[in-house]
């Protein structure tokens, strides 16, 4: 029985589990910040997509000898954190405010958007 | 002389593999295991040291003796208090948050430890590729917003106003000078052109005159990194969040015993490895003054040496100056340190691409 | 000076618009002094008048100007002004008898409150009056005949707090709208048959028979219905009497010398279109000028007859000025022989006229509004100018030698003379001197009641002589009433006004003054001495009582007294006539058409609204609930879909996604990558 | 230099007006121009400096600490006169015996009752048999040694009084007998140089 | 040295695949902890440690800049963000992940249906893919060289506008998170002492 090397299965495996995670804490979480939490490790899943595709992505065919300088993914995965923290910036300052009008953390409090 | 120790440790630890039949590929864990346990025990003494030489330093300039009763000089001083914190009690505040209560100081002390993973010991560049990171400074700054973590659980955990606020404020005081740490040594890593520190301690090599902290453009950034340094680790001008006088201790208030001495261990050993730090960027790490090395340790030596020196200067600027008040300390750093850390950059960055 | 003509009428209207507009200021600050502004609004008329007088007599050829006005179906109306011989006398003696009349009334009107209105319409009257003299076309005549009537239905119902003055002017002024009303419709006639509206272009187009005579005739004709009703003449004359309840001075300058003697001016203006008529037959036979002086005649006999039994002195004198009227009117209707001798008789009638109307006002004045022969008596005594200015009025209207009249009446007696002699007709001559001998009778009656024989009532007692602002008026007037005649005889110059006059029409170049015809002369002066002896005799002496002329000729007095009924008649004719027709048409409509509308209005209110009223409510209203329902349904099921909750909303983000990137990566492998899927 | 050293001091943080700005007739804050800054900047350092030489200096100076159980003898660990340390019973130096009559005056006064004595005799033999003080009750208030028609009990102005038991804290008779013994040969002497020098000094002025 | 291959892995790959599992398995374990910590705190610091495990990952992948700005800027800032936002909060404790709540079984047929729809097509994928294990070689350049070459080169403008994004974002955070103050004197004068004084206790707060 021989194990596979660590490849983009794996790193995928991990990411589709984390963002499934993240959409979970997402939908269930009854605290709004627990909504945010969620969304940060989609962020992460995500971010690790972009990696693990750069590394093991682009089958270019190579000259021998020559490297491929390839950190385009890596580089969205940065812009990504950088998104990230604003989200969390912006998100963190609505949740306080619906905080201080609504005196309630959950989101189903805030549903004065129904029909 | 030092490539034989790493050598050293490694055939050591070849020969435990072989005689209790591990597997080879774990050689190399061994070896790092072996490095950390070196590691670990270096700070325990560093900073039970460092703890002694603070009380005897702060005696001598309010011209008193210090510890004088433990041990000849009152040299086992520290490691009975350290005995003493062992043994007391450790109690947690009613309805605290254990978890968190704990988690403090085991980040603190796990950041702080982590930092020594980058420090470029008396290594030749090419031996240990775990010691030789290439982002080393990166790594260090990314440790030490870790480490402030663990003050912002310690604070919570406890349950208590007075360490809630003093966590809050420490956060405060470490985000807002991190900024001019960090722009300091972007100085230098404009200067090094690299992140990795062995790689710039290399580029000090050529004497004492060689060291960054003589370039004159670069003095300025060595003056923030030191500032900065002190401020980064609490010490006294900046060390609002543990100020006895208003915050009774900050957010290690609600701690005794062992998890109190953690937070004492981790605060020395972080102004130690800011000492390291401040050695390797602008001092030459394990350079020796006369230039070339030979003598073996002779570079972990002069490492050392440095690194102490920054910490007596840390604790000569303790027991002088008086503690700044919160809204000084921010305005200092906002309005002072990272506008002198931006034209520093400025200025080094012109200098560097026309001189 | 001829060509400052325009400003002649501007003086008047200009005064008469600082009193309106200004009246009651200046009343207040000035008081009676208002009253100088019109007279100097008349005053100053006069020296332009005798100015352009003298031009003419000189020698001056006529003169017009016209202003373009309007343009109407091509034809530029104008603002025209002419002046020849027989607008230049009409302007002096206007101008003069104004200007006395208006010294009189400042007297006259001294206390009433409508002080300075009634000084404003006076010159409005007088500036009209000048501007229907001067007219050189038919609009400015009508204008300015429209104008005079306003004034005359103004000045008349002047004190209109009193109800028969009101009535008597609502009556002056019908009674000449009707007048007015032929005299549009012959303007009219002439504006789409005349080539201009201007008298020389006509004259001229018939002269050269591009207007057809008939048509001049008959358009003459009407242009005299005009001159009938505007003159008081036979059928139109009953508002004359009735126009006395104005005050005095406007009786005086309107119903004396003016007004009325506008008629006769626009008959005597147009007598070229009556004499090209001659010849046509327009009226039972008659050409216009034989019907002009047919009503001229009959108008003159009945007033006089009626004159003869008023009581009223004023209305006597209205009677004798519609008689003399009658008089013009003959004179003119007597063709080429006739027409300077009717406009002399028109000038010089004004005057005595005028003379005797500020008389009988001077004595109203004195008998504090008294107008009653028999209440008065002996005033002679009390008033000695009064009586003597009034007896020269008297004399010189009966015709008396020296005095004005007995060259103008005679004249027109002399005219008719010739026709008769010429054309056999002597019913004018015959009829025109019994109006003399009646005309003497009823003077002198009057003349005799008021001033001789003793005071019947205190009144009369405590009367006195008016002030002299009253007094010198009529003694100017008195002047001009004994000396005026002599212009006209044979011995000044060879009947000067004649020679002028006739040096106006081409027509009358030829003709020459009539010789003084000693017969007809001496046998008109002594039916007027005649008459005057009957007057005395009755009056005077008391010889014999007029009771008994009453019970002879008690038919005649009847309809004397009763003024032939005329009131009556029309009253029940034309009065009743149109309440009647008023009432017939108010019943019409109430009954046919309110009754048509409200039969409408009910049938729908209860027959139709009952049928929509059903359509509405089952049909239209039972399609929106419907619709309301369903919509509603709709709504509800959709609303159910949007629960508020965030983290729903996520979750079907998710599914949602995630179908679609299943749908789509398999597509992709199905087709893209052609790859054998493992199932 | 003076005249930098009057005026207001230079704040760093932002203007930011008190209740009574505009209020009162404060003399205006200078506005901290660039020049001020980089002089206010190098004074700072400068005192920094300054402050870090003075403390070096102390660094290598003499230390003062008197490592205390092993002091040297100095008179200035004397405390004054008229400490009120531990408790001594004076012995009469001709008779060699406790001055003490056992009056129990001292039993009775002291506020704490912390004095017990059995006393023994009469007349002139009066003399105390057990005399206990306890020290841990004691307030120090010297009413004993005053209220003493013998003046027998004195208070030494020895400080070291600790003990590792309360119970020792309990005087006996023969402990006051020694301290008292002890307080005769060292102390009467001192306070005799003492006063002495006392008056010297009050005549010298 | 008699590296024997084991399990078909060379020493390095078994290093590697050690390395993967350890980060992975603290990723995982830590996201599991976020979802289902009972209070949210402690959601908090778990998320922490799985940001500490994603950076590792990333570590392992060879984006050692990666691996730095995460902790230094996940971890080190936005964890402690949020943690303090979480500490302002702490009193209006939400309630555990699985007390009565509604949104479960929503939030399990989502993330179900994600797994259920992803896993099996990145799988076929891969399959079809072969397994891609091998990276491509590259050239001597370090990570840290290429990303800043990179950035100030092909991304510039990408760089750029992430700064101005950045300052955006701050600014409206600060605007929204301090109209709290001057709202509360001035719309809301009872709510006086702050948010804490008047928030309803568990029981209070309706049903």
């Amino acid at each position: 029985m021989s194990l596979p090397p660590v490849g983009l299965a794996h790193y995928l495996a991990v990411a589709v589990l984390l963002f499934a995670m993240g959409l979970f804490a997402v939908v269930t979480r009854r605290h709004a910040i627990g909504v945010l939490l969620g969304i940060e490790l989609m962020l992460n899943a995500a971010s690790i997509n972009l990696v693990a595709f750069n590394r093991f992505g682009p089958l270019v065919t190579v000259k021998p000898g020559a490297g491929v300088d390839m950190a385009d993914g890596q580089i969205f995965a940065l812009m990504v954190i950088a998104l990230a923290a604003c989200e969390a910036a912006v998100g963190l300052a609505i949740i306080l405010r619906l905080y201080q009008t609504l005196a309630t953390v959950e989101p189903d409090d805030a549903d004065r958007m129904r029909w | 002389m030092i490539a034989d120790w790493a050598e050293r440790i490694r055939a050591f630890s070849e020969g435990l593999c072989t005689r209790f039949g591990i597997p080879g590929l774990l050689v190399d864990v061994l070896a790092w295991i072996f490095g950390a346990i070196f590691v670990l025990l270096l700070i325990t003494v560093v900073a039970l040291a460092a703890i002694y030489l603070e009380r005897k330093v702060s005696g001598y300039i309010q011209s008193r003796l210090g510890p004088m009763r433990v041990g000849p000089i009152g040299l086992f001083q520290t490691p009975m208090d350290a005995l003493k914190l062992l043994e007391k009690e450790d109690i947690v505040p009613r309805d605290a948050d254990r978890f968190l209560h704990l988690l403090g100081p085991v980040l603190l002390v796990s950041a702080t430890v982590m930092m020594f993973a980058v420090i470029p010991w008396d290594v030749r560049a090419n031996v240990g590729r775990w010691l030789d990171w290439e982002i080393g400074l990166l790594y260090l700054v990314a440790v030490s917003g870790i480490g402030m973590l663990g003050i912002v659980c310690g604070g919570w955990g406890s349950n208590n106003k007075w360490s809630l606020l003093g966590a809050l404020r420490g956060v405060a005081q470490l985000i807002s000078y991190e900024i001019p740490l960090v722009l300091a040594a972007m100085c230098v890593v404009l200067q090094a052109e690299t992140l990795s520190l062995s790689q710039m301690v290399e580029q000090q090599q050529a004497g004492i005159w060689a060291w960054f902290l003589w370039r004159p453009w670069l003095m300025l950034p060595a003056i923030l990194l030191l500032i900065a340094g002190i401020a980064e680790v609490n010490r006294t001008p900046f060390d609002i969040p543990e100020a006895e006088s208003e915050l009774v201790a900050g957010f290690h208030t609600e701690y005794s015993g062992m998890k109190f001495g953690l937070f004492f261990l981790a605060e020395y050993t972080h102004l130690f490895v800011v000492g390291l730090l401040f050695a390797v960027l602008f001092l030459g790490g394990w350079a020796s003054p006369l230039g070339g090395s030979n003598l073996p340790f002779e570079g972990l030596v002069w490492l050392n040496l440095k690194a102490w020196i920054f910490v007596l200067i840390a604790m000569w600027v303790r027991w002088t100056l008086p503690r700044l008040r919160v809204d000084q300390l921010m305005a200092m750093c906002w309005k002072l340190l990272i506008p002198a850390s931006f034209a520093a950059l400025v200025i080094v960055g012109v200098v560097l691409m026309y001189a | 000076m001829k060509e400052l003509v325009w400003i002649i009428p501007l003086f008047p209207f200009a005064a008469c618009a600082v009193l309106m507009f200004f009246g009651a200021g200046l009343k207040r600050r000035m008081g009676e002094g208002v009253a100088w502004i019109a007279v100097v609004g008349i005053a100053a008329t006069l020296p332009f008048s005798l100015g352009v007088l003298t031009e003419l007599v000189l020698g001056a050829p006529s003169y017009s100007c016209a202003a373009p006005w309007a343009v109407l179906a091509g034809r530029t109306l104008e603002v025209g002004f002419q002046v020849d011989a027989l607008s230049a006398v009409m302007l002096v003696m206007v101008s003069i008898v104004a200007t006395c009349i208006m010294v009189f009334s400042a007297g006259y009107m001294h206390g009433d409150d409508g002080y300075q209105r009634f000084f404003a319409y006076m010159s409005l009257f007088c500036g009209s009056m000048f501007l229907l003299v001067l007219a050189s076309n038919f609009l400015v005549l009508y204008v300015a005949w429209e104008l005079v009537g306003l004034c005359s239905y103004l000045l008349i119902g002047f004190w209109f707090y009193k109800p028969e003055a009101a009535r008597a002017a609502t009556k002056a002024f019908v009674v000449t709208r009707i007048g007015d009303l032929f005299f549009a419709i012959g303007v009219f006639l002439l504006f789409i048959y005349a080539p201009g509206l201007r008298f020389e272009e006509t004259f001229a187009a018939i002269r050269t028979g591009t207007m057809s005579a008939s048509i001049a005739g008959i358009a003459a004709l009407l242009l005299f219905g005009g001159a009938v009703g505007k003159s008081a003449q036979f059928p139109l004359h009953v508002w004359l009497p009735d126009a006395m309840e104005g005050p005095t001075p406007v009786s005086a300058l309107i119903h004396a010398a003016t007004m009325v003697a506008a008629g006769v001016y626009m008959v005597a203006r147009l007598s070229p279109m009556y004499w090209a008529s001659l010849d046509q037959a327009i009226v039972f036979g008659l050409p216009a000028l034989s019907v002009v002086a047919c009503i001229g005649l009959i108008t003159a006999l009945m007033a006089a007859l009626i004159g003869v039994t008023q009581n009223d002195i004023k209305r006597v004198l209205a009677y004798s000025t519609i008689s003399q009227l009658g008089y013009m009117m003959v004179g003119l209707g007597m063709g080429l022989a006739g027409f300077v001798a009717g406009v002399f008789h028109l000038i010089t009638h004004a005057f005595f006229k005028a003379l005797l109307f500020l008389g009988s006002g001077s004595v109203m004045h004195a008998m504090q509004e008294e107008l009653d022969m028999g209440k008065m008596g002996g005033l002679g005594r009390k008033m000695p100018v009064t009586q003597w200015t009034f007896w020269a009025g008297t004399l010189a209207l009966a015709g008396i030698f020296p005095f004005a009249g007995f060259f103008s009446k005679d004249e027109i007696i002399l005219a008719t003379w010739h026709v008769g002699q010429a054309e056999g007709r002597w019913v004018f001559f015959v009829g025109l001197e019994i109006g003399v001998f009646l005309t003497a009778l009823y003077m002198g009656r009057l003349c005799f009641n008021v001033f001789s024989g003793s005071p019947r009532t205190e009144v009369a007692e405590h009367a006195h002589e008016s002030p002299a602002v009253m007094l010198w008026p009529l003694r100017i007037l008195a002047v001009f009433a004994v000396f005026l005649g002599w212009i006209g005889s044979p011995w000044v110059m060879s009947n000067l006004f004649h020679r002028f006059l006739a040096g106006m029409r081409p027509e009358l170049e030829g003709t020459h003054a009539v010789g003084f015809n000693w017969t007809v002369a001496g046998a008109s002066t002594a039916l007027a001495a005649g008459g005057l002896l009957l007057a005395a005799a009755m009056y005077y002496w008391r010889v014999f009582s007029p009771e008994v002329l009453k019970k002879v000729l008690w038919p005649l007095y009847a309809a004397s007294k009763r003024k032939f009924w005329f009131d009556e008649l029309y009253g029940y004719t034309v009065v009743a006539g149109t309440v009647l027709l008023s009432k017939l048409m108010a019943a019409f409509d109430v009954l046919v058409i309110d009754g048509i509308v409200n039969a409408i209005g009910w049938g729908t209110r209860v027959l139709v609204a009952q049928l929509i009223r059903w359509f509405d409510l089952i049909v239209i209203d039972g399609a929106i609930n419907v619709m309301a329902f369903l919509t509603g349904l709709v709504g509800e099921a959709g609303a159910r879909l949007q629960s508020g909750k965030v983290q729903d909303y996520v979750a079907g983000l998710a599914i949602f996604a995630a179908t679609i990137a299943a749908a789509a990566v398999l597509a992709a492998l199905w087709w893209r990558l052609g790859t054998p899927l493992p199932w | 230099m003076r005249e930098m050293r009057e005026t207001r001091g230079f704040v760093l943080g932002p203007y930011n007006p008190s209740p009574t700005t505009g209020l009162v007739d404060v003399p205006p804050r200078r506005r901290l121009t660039v020049w001020n800054a980089l002089w206010l900047i190098a004074e700072g350092a400068w005192t920094i400096l300054v402050g870090h030489w003075v403390t070096l200096r102390n660094f290598w100076r003499k230390k003062v600490t008197d490592q205390y159980p092993h002091r040297q003898a100095r008179r200035n660990w004397l405390p004054g006169p008229g400490y009120r340390g531990d408790f001594a019973l004076i012995t009469d130096w001709k008779t060699w015996e406790l001055r003490c009559i056992a009056c129990l005056q001292c039993q009775n006064v002291c506020p704490s009752g912390c004095i017990h004595i059995t006393p023994e005799g009469r007349g002139r033999e009066r003399h105390p048999v057990e005399f206990y003080i306890d020290a841990g009750l004691c307030q120090y208030c010297w009413l004993c040694v005053e209220v003493c028609p013998a003046s027998a009990i004195t208070m030494t102005p020895d400080y070291e009084t600790a003990v590792d038991t309360p119970r020792k804290l309990i005087r006996d008779i023969d402990y006051l007998r020694t301290r008292g013994l002890e307080f005769d040969d060292v102390q009467r002497p001192l306070e005799a140089q003492q006063t002495a020098e006392a008056e010297h000094e009050d005549k010298g002025e | 040295m008699n590296l024997v291959q084991y399990y078909g892995l060379t020493a390095e790959q078994w290093l590697e695949y050690v390395g993967f599992l350890g980060t992975a398995g603290v990723a995982l374990v830590s996201g599991l902890g976020v979802l289902f910590a009972r209070r949210v705190l402690h959601a908090a610091v778990w998320l922490l440690f799985c940001l500490l495990g994603v950076a590792g990952l990333f570590a392992l992948m060879g984006a050692h800049v990666l691996f730095g700005v995460q902790i230094l800027v996940y971890a080190g800032a936005i964890a402690v963000m949020i943690i303090f936002a979480v500490l302002l909060l702490e009193r209006a404790t939400g309630r555990g992940i699985l007390s009565g709540n509604r949104h479960l079984f929503a939030g399990v047929v989502s993330a179900g249906a994600f797994v259920v729809v992803m896993a099996p097509t990145l799988g076929v994928a891969l399959w079809a893919a072969g397994w891609p294990s091998q990276t491509a070689p590259t050239t001597g350049q370090t990570n840290v060289a290429l990303i800043g070459r990179l950035f100030l080169t092909r991304h510039l403008l990408a760089f750029e506008l992430m700064s101005v994004v950045l300052l955006v974002a701050m600014i409206g955070a600060i605007v929204l998170a301090r109209a709290e103050r001057r709202s509360d004197a001035e719309e809301a004068p009872e709510a006086q002492g702050g948010g804490a004084a008047h928030v309803p206790t568990e029981e209070a707060r309706p049903s």
